[in-house]
């Protein structure tokens, strides 16, 4: 029973891997279900270390069954001592060497495995991103285009014809964070003072979920990551259109006054406006993200409003403080970010 | 700084008043007094770094769930694992050293008694410290919080800038103290065992658990300087105003990590190597064998001591070393899978061929084998850099190491209680309630940290104070809180068993086990000088000469 | 019943024992060290309170041990526990009952014999090899750049650079792959032909590289894809043979392994145990 | 003892990594180069006081008490300027050169460093006095030397300790 218990983390790990092959995916973050190289080359590792370890277990866990059932005591024996064996040299010359042996093969593997993903270079093709972890949400700046965005990654699909794989820089604006998309890739950090790269190159089109996975402070949890997956002329039309500036509407002029004569200013930038501030996300095209708070909430108009009045309501421990602001003032920069599209 | 004075023993036996015991215990010198301290101290930890835990998994019972606020249950997993690992684990492992290790190669005390006493009050005063950061973690007039950086504290997180306030330096300061409590103790054991064995013990016929003990001692004295020293830096961060980890002016956060893990894997080792040593003594005798490959055993047990000082960057596998460095260690990490593997079978041959008595005792030491088994392939997986990628900072590094700490030392920890609790009380527990623990705790501990390690390849990251429903991850959270349920009962029934033995239990002789070491040939509990006259050993198991004189082991060794 | 107790030399037994005295100094001055960090979160006074106690305890602790240290004496209790057991029977394997644990194996050099066995076979199996890479590739050091871009992904210099000829690094991290795994085999056939004695040769000559292969054919396509896209198998196959073969040759002779054919698994495997028959000729270290 | 050693050389070599690994790495305030000079005559008092304490110890085991206090005497002493010297070193540094321990990185890890060495001198230095003290009283006898020398071994390793960081301080470091 209870050895029945424990044998599930393996069976469950090679469960996983078998989920995603069948339709419904035990979850959208599954290690075992990779759809780009990084995760591919990882995923694969993963096997092989499993099926090793897990050889090892099956044997030796044979022989401690074995044992512990076999060499118990019995009551009918009689009372006196078992025969008294000390060593050997041989045997435990055996069982030093078979797993050096192991050793060898995995660390072959496991040098191999880190060689590929860490020493890839760059094709002229490949996308450029800087990540900026703050605490708890995510920045991103694209190379060529200047482009700045918050939280919600856009990269295009890339295939072994056309390979447009994504590089991305990894800074730190503050405390440590980590960038962990588990279908895409392994996570690395981002540490101040200290700049990180990684890669992708996802094969399929689609929204990819992950999470800050490096203790950063309070909200910590509420740090999530998107990475929309686009086809090449989806991202090109993307980037266009959020290279420019924010839209300008003359029936929230009202709302705009009003963000920009309050704190907002000091904390975001809006693209053709006064607002520069870079503490918070860039709000030049909010209405393009699906989520605010960096994951914490869906962007409707109802919880962007609660969010502009609390965000604490979301999100308590976050930077942006709850700024007092009254219900007409809550609702003309409310009107005016339904505006940023 | 009169002459000798002289007092007479059998007033201890005799009922003194309350504060006459208390004196004593307070002033004592006496390293079994103080390893029983120690251990009662740590007991209490335990229970705290027990509730927090208990708080962690009720708030992750459920996504979205409110039972605490992010900022305290930050504060909850710093504590439980601060508390866990120095407050509870290794004063553990100190008190059971403390206690043994001058029984067992036959000394009337240890080499600094003195020094003992102050380590083990340094230590406790460390983690009184810590505590009343609930109350003062402000400074004496601000409201209380406790730390809230993690148990290894990564900078810059642990700048003024990022926890202002006290509660950071309640954790240095805590931290500091109890590190050199535990270096005091670490130097009294090494030095015990090297200038107080008893005639004709030779460092080769030494118990194993001594030479672990002294290994252990060893790594405590190596790798508990690092982290003072970065202690040391952080207090000159954050009092006077220096830049060692602060990133504006170019200080290094990846110093730090270096630094602390510099100390805290070998730390883990720290743990696992005492463990290891109640293994290596309970396993043997209710097998009626000696332990098979005894040199083996010891040249494994330096080896795991040697190569964990080199590993300790498989904790930073994420933070953009070359690809150089990364496969440097994880050549040195799998490396350690050799030694240990060695000690792994060298138990199972230990059991193979002998004539096993089930007692609770011996339960929990075949569990260990079992979990330490699966733990330590677990590593293994970990070890394997870009799997690691994966599972670095997830539920899997958490359903890793509590496999080794609660299923690999908590186990052996508990057995030692067993195994011991008759010699130190001179009474015998009740063996149906320690089976009932036993069961009870392996069905909690499977329970919680088989199923942890599905949310981890899921994708969960650790230190959250809560997830997102749709991941996959609800069930399994559902299911590891219930177990820590059954081992919430399972330790009260521990601690209850061990209060009624005290007081109700049958009287268990000086020798219940049948043994083979020294400390099952005096009286238990023994009295305060161990031995009327010092015992002279010919060979590994003395007691087995004694009680087999026709076939005694000094005829081979 | 034995009943023991260690030999008490009368002049030892005493009636007293002087053991370290209780003291209050060490907790004073930890008490006082606490208090002066708690300083640091508090107020200077405490800090100032704790200096106070630390130096109280310390000239304290001092005058304690200084200049002779205080002791206290002990009465000690006249009963000494008896050491004894109820178990005075001891099993025997099968063997026979006779008195000596001995170190096994007496004749055999493990160590050395699978040192030796190990590096013929890897001499063997480069022979072997080479032999390949000339044959198809007509270069000695095709075999060798495969082997050693076991250590490189894809995109190492390989994948540019051409495969028969000779670059000095992949020369030496081959050869040292080639070493070190050969050594270790030999060691463990070394280690475990005694313990599997009937047909070594047949066993750690074509059964085990054979099985072997098959977990290589399996895996080597995660652990090495360079060499998994180049190998032949047929010579793969035989090269391994060709290590087992020597390698078993070598070690088999030096073992004298015939003569232990009938001897009892536990006696092969060369168990230290007590009550085991000393059959063997003393003196088998060299 | 030893093992104490063993444990502050690791506390050391900590300290001693940091230095190094920030070595240059100060983006303003005063460089090392600038305002650091090698203290030649305090490193040359602290050498010789471990001769003088090793002499002091020989001394007291060949029965020679007043030998040993002598000796012992021109240790506290040494070590004494050695303190005062560093102490000016630092007013200078502070007041003139205007490096603080906030000032910059160099700042930093030099003043923990050496700040760390000092306080172990100083702290051998109140254990010295206090046996000197009570060696002019006369309560020093033969049969102490075993703790004499264990005070003196303690001072070896800050004058060996001192050794490695004028090395990385003084002439590398620069
Ligand atoms: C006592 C505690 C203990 C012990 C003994 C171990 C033992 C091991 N640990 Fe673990 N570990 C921790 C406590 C411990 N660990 C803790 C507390 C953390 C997390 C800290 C934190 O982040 O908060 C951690 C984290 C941790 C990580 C970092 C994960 C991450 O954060 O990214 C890694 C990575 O390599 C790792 C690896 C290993 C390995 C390889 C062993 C090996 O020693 C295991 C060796 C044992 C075996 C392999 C089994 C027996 C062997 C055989 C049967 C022989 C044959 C086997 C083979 C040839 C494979 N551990
Ligand atoms: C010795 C070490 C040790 C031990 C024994 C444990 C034991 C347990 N741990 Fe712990 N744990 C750590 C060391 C340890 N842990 C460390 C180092 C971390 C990392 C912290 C960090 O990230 O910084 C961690 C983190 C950690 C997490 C992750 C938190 C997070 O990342 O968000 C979780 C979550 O489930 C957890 C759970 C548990 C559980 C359920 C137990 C159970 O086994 C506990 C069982 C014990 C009890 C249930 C006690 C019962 C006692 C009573 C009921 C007594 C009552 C008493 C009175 C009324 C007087 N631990
Ligand atoms: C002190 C700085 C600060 C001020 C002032 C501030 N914000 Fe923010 N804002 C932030 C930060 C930091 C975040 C990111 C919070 C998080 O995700 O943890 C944020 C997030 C947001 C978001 C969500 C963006 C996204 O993509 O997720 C919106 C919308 C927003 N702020 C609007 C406003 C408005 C409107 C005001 C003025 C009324 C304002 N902010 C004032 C700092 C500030
Ligand atoms: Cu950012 Cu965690
Ligand atoms: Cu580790």
């Amino acid at each position: 029973m209870r050895i029945l218990k424990s044998a599930v983390p393996i069976f469950c790990t090679a469960a996983a891997a078998r989920a995603n092959s069948a339709g419904e995916p035990l979850s959208p973050t599954n290690i075992f279900a990779p759809a780009s190289t990084p995760a591919d080359t990882i995923s694969g590792l993963s096997l092989l270390v499993l099926t090793i370890t897990g050889a090892m277990f099956v044997i030796v866990l044979c022989l401690l069954l074995w044992a512990v059932v076999k060499f118990r005591e019995k009551a009918g024996a009689g009372p006196g001592e078992p025969a008294q064996v000390y060593g050997s040299t041989q045997v435990e010359l055996a069982w030093t060497v078979i797993p050096v042996l192991i050793v060898t093969i995995l660390l072959l593997a496991t040098a191999r495995a880190i060689a590929s993903i860490q020493n890839a270079i760059p094709p002229p093709g490949a996308v450029e991103v800087s990540v900026i972890g703050h605490q708890y949400w995510w920045e991103y700046h694209y190379k060529k285009s200047n482009v700045v965005t918050a939280n919600e990654l856009h990269v295009p699909v890339s295939s072994p014809v056309h390979p447009t794989p994504t590089f991305l820089s990894l800074f730190s604006a503050d405390t440590d964070h980590s960038f962990w998309v588990p279908r895409l890739a392994g996570k690395t950090d981002l540490i101040p003072n200290h700049p990180n790269s990684m890669w992708i190159d996802p094969r399929e089109t689609g929204v990819y979920l992950g999470q800050c996975s490096q203790y950063c402070g309070v909200q910590h949890a509420k740090m999530l990551l998107r990475v929309y997956v686009q086809t090449r002329d989806e991202f090109d039309r993307w980037l266009e259109q959020q290279s420019g500036p924010a839209a300008a509407s003359d029936s929230t002029i009202e709302g705009r006054r009003t963000f920009e004569s309050t704190a907002c200013v000091n904390c975001h930038t809006i693209r053709g406006s006064t607002a520069t501030g870079t503490f918070g996300p860039d709000l030049t095209h909010l209405m393009s993200r699906e989520t605010i708070g960096a994951g914490a909430a869906l962007n409707t108009p109802a919880n962007l409003r609660r969010w502009i009045q609390d965000p604490s309501a979301f999100k308590p421990g976050c930077l942006m403080p709850a700024m007092g602001l009254s219900d007409s003032q809550l609702d003309a920069i409310t009107a005016y970010m339904e505006t940023l599209r | 700084m009169s002459a000798a004075r002289a007092t007479v023993a059998v007033v201890r036996s005799e009922r003194a008043p309350l504060v006459d015991t208390l004196h004593e215990w307070v002033t004592t010198v006496d390293h079994k007094r103080l390893g029983i301290l120690y251990i009662i101290y740590a007991l209490l930890f335990l229970a705290f770094g027990g509730i927090e835990a208990i708080i962690i998994r009720i708030q992750l019972i459920r996504p979205h769930n409110t039972f605490v606020s992010p900022q305290v249950f930050n504060r909850m997993f710093t504590m439980h694992g601060t508390t866990m690992i120095f407050f509870a684990a290794m004063p553990l492992v100190f008190g059971f050293a403390n206690y043994l290790v001058p029984l067992m190669i036959g000394a009337r005390d240890t080499a600094f008694p003195r020094l003992n006493a102050f380590s083990f009050w340094l230590t406790a005063f460390g983690g009184l410290l810590l505590y009343f950061s609930f109350l003062g973690g402000n400074g004496l007039y601000g409201a209380g919080n406790a730390p809230d950086v993690g148990w290894f504290a990564y900078a810059p997180l642990t700048s003024r800038t990022f926890s202002p306030g006290h509660s950071t330096d309640f954790w240095i300061l805590a931290l500091l103290l109890s590190g050199i409590g535990s270096m005091g103790t670490a130097i009294n054991i090494a030095a015990t065992v090297l200038c107080m064995r008893c005639p004709g013990m030779t460092l080769g016929k030494m118990p194993l658990l001594a030479w672990l003990n002294f290994t252990m001692a060893g790594l405590v004295i190596l790798s508990m300087s690092p982290l003072t020293a970065a202690q040391l830096m952080l207090l000159v961060d954050r009092y006077l105003g220096g830049h060692f980890f602060d990133v504006q002016a170019g200080g290094s956060a990846v110093l730090w990590m270096h630094f602390f893990w510099i100390f805290g894997h070998p730390e883990v080792y720290v743990l696992a190597i005492p463990a290891f040593a109640f293994a290596s003594e309970i396993i043997p005798v209710f097998s009626r064998k000696p332990i098979f490959g005894y040199p083996v055993m010891v040249a494994a047990t330096l080896a795991i001591g040697f190569i964990s000082m080199s590993v300790w960057a498989h904790h930073m596998f994420t933070v953009g070393m070359t690809s150089a460095g990364n496969t440097f260690f994880v050549l040195s990490t799998m490396a350690i899978a050799v030694p240990t593997g060695i000690k792994i079978f060298n138990w199972l041959a230990t059991i193979w061929g002998g004539k096993v008595q089930y007692r609770t005792p011996m339960l929990f030491c075949v569990a260990f084998l079992f979990q330490f088994l699966i733990a330590g392939l677990t590593g293994i997986m970990l070890a394997a850099a870009p799997f690691d990628w994966q599972l670095s900072g997830s539920y899997f590094v958490v359903a890793h190491f509590h496999y080794v700490i609660v299923g690999g030392i908590l186990f052996t920890i508990f057995g030692a209680f067993y195994y011991w609790f008759p010699k130190m009380s001179g009474r015998m527990y009740n063996e149906a309630l320690g089976k009932v623990h036993f069961w009870l705790f392996t069905a909690g501990f499977h329970l919680t940290f088989d199923f942890m390690h599905v949310p981890g390849v899921l994708g969960m990251p650790r230190r959250i104070y809560t997830y997102e429903p749709g991941r996959g991850w609800d069930i399994w959270n559902l299911v590891i809180t219930i177990g820590v349920l059954f081992q919430a009962v399972a330790t009260l029934v521990f601690l209850g068993n061990l209060l009624w033995s005290k007081l109700w239990g049958k009287v268990a002789g000086s020798d219940p086990w049948d043994g083979w070491t020294l400390e099952w040939s005096t009286a238990s509990p023994p009295p305060a000088y161990n031995f009327p006259s010092l015992p002279e050993v010919r060979s590994r198991r003395p007691l087995w000469d004694l009680k087999h004189p026709e076939d005694p082991d000094w005829h081979y060794e | 019943m034995n009943i023991g107790a260690f030999r008490s030399d009368p002049a030892m037994v005493t009636q007293t024992v002087e053991v370290p005295a209780s003291t209050a100094w060490p907790i004073v001055l930890a008490f006082g060290i606490m208090l002066v960090v708690a300083g640091l979160v508090t107020s200077e006074s405490v800090s100032a309170l704790g200096g106070l106690l630390a130096v109280t305890g310390a000239v304290g602790w001092f005058r304690d041990v200084f200049p002779r240290e205080r002791h206290e004496l002990l009465t000690v209790s006249p009963e000494v526990p008896a050491v004894t057991t109820g178990r005075t029977t001891i099993d025997r394997t099968a063997l026979a009952p006779d008195r000596h644990r001995i170190w096994l194996p007496v004749e055999i050099y493990p160590i050395s014999a699978g040192l030796r066995g190990g590096l013929a076979g890897s001499v063997a199996m480069a022979m072997l090899a080479i032999i390949y890479g000339l044959v198809s590739q007509r270069s000695i050091w095709y075999p060798i750049n495969l082997l050693a871009a076991t250590f490189f992904p894809t995109a190492g210099p390989q994948a540019a650079g051409d495969l028969t000829r000779f670059y000095p690094s992949m020369f030496f991290l081959a050869a040292a792959l080639h070493l070190s795994t050969s050594i270790l085999v030999g060691l463990l056939y070394g280690a475990m032909l005694p313990m599997l004695p009937r047909r070594p040769i047949l066993l750690g000559g074509l059964v085990a590289p054979i099985v072997w292969s098959g977990v290589v054919y399996s895996i080597l396509g995660i652990v090495s894809p360079v060499l998994d896209s180049h190998i032949d198998w047929i010579w793969f196959v035989i090269s391994q043979i060709g290590f087992g073969v020597v390698a078993g040759i070598i070690v088999s002779r030096r073992e004298r392994i015939p003569t232990w054919q009938r001897l009892p698994f536990a006696l092969r495997a060369g168990l230290e145990q007590s009550g085991m028959r000393d059959e063997s000729h003393h003196g088998g270290e060299q | 003892m030893y093992f104490l050693i063993a444990a502050e050389a690791a506390i050391f070599t900590i300290f001693v990594v940091a230095y190094i690994f920030y070595v240059g790495k100060s983006a303003t305030g005063p460089q090392p180069a600038a305002v650091l000079h090698a203290p030649l005559f305090l490193t040359a008092c602290l050498l010789s006081s471990s001769l003088t304490t090793h002499l002091a110890v020989r001394g007291l085991r060949s029965r020679n008490v007043r030998r040993f206090t002598w000796w012992w005497c021109g240790t506290v002493i040494l070590g004494g300027i050695f303190v005062a010297g560093t102490a000016r070193e630092w007013r200078h540094l502070v007041y003139q050169d205007g490096l603080t321990i906030q000032t910059n990185l160099f700042g930093t890890t030099y003043y923990s460093l050496v700040g760390l060495h000092a306080f172990h001198v100083i702290a051998g230095l109140l254990a010295l006095a206090v046996v000197l003290v009570f060696a002019i009283r006369g309560d020093v006898r033969q049969e102490h030397s075993a703790r004499t020398e264990v005070l003196s071994m303690y001072w070896h390793f800050v004058d060996a300790v001192w050794v490695v960081i004028f090395t990385v301080v003084y002439l590398i470091g620069r």
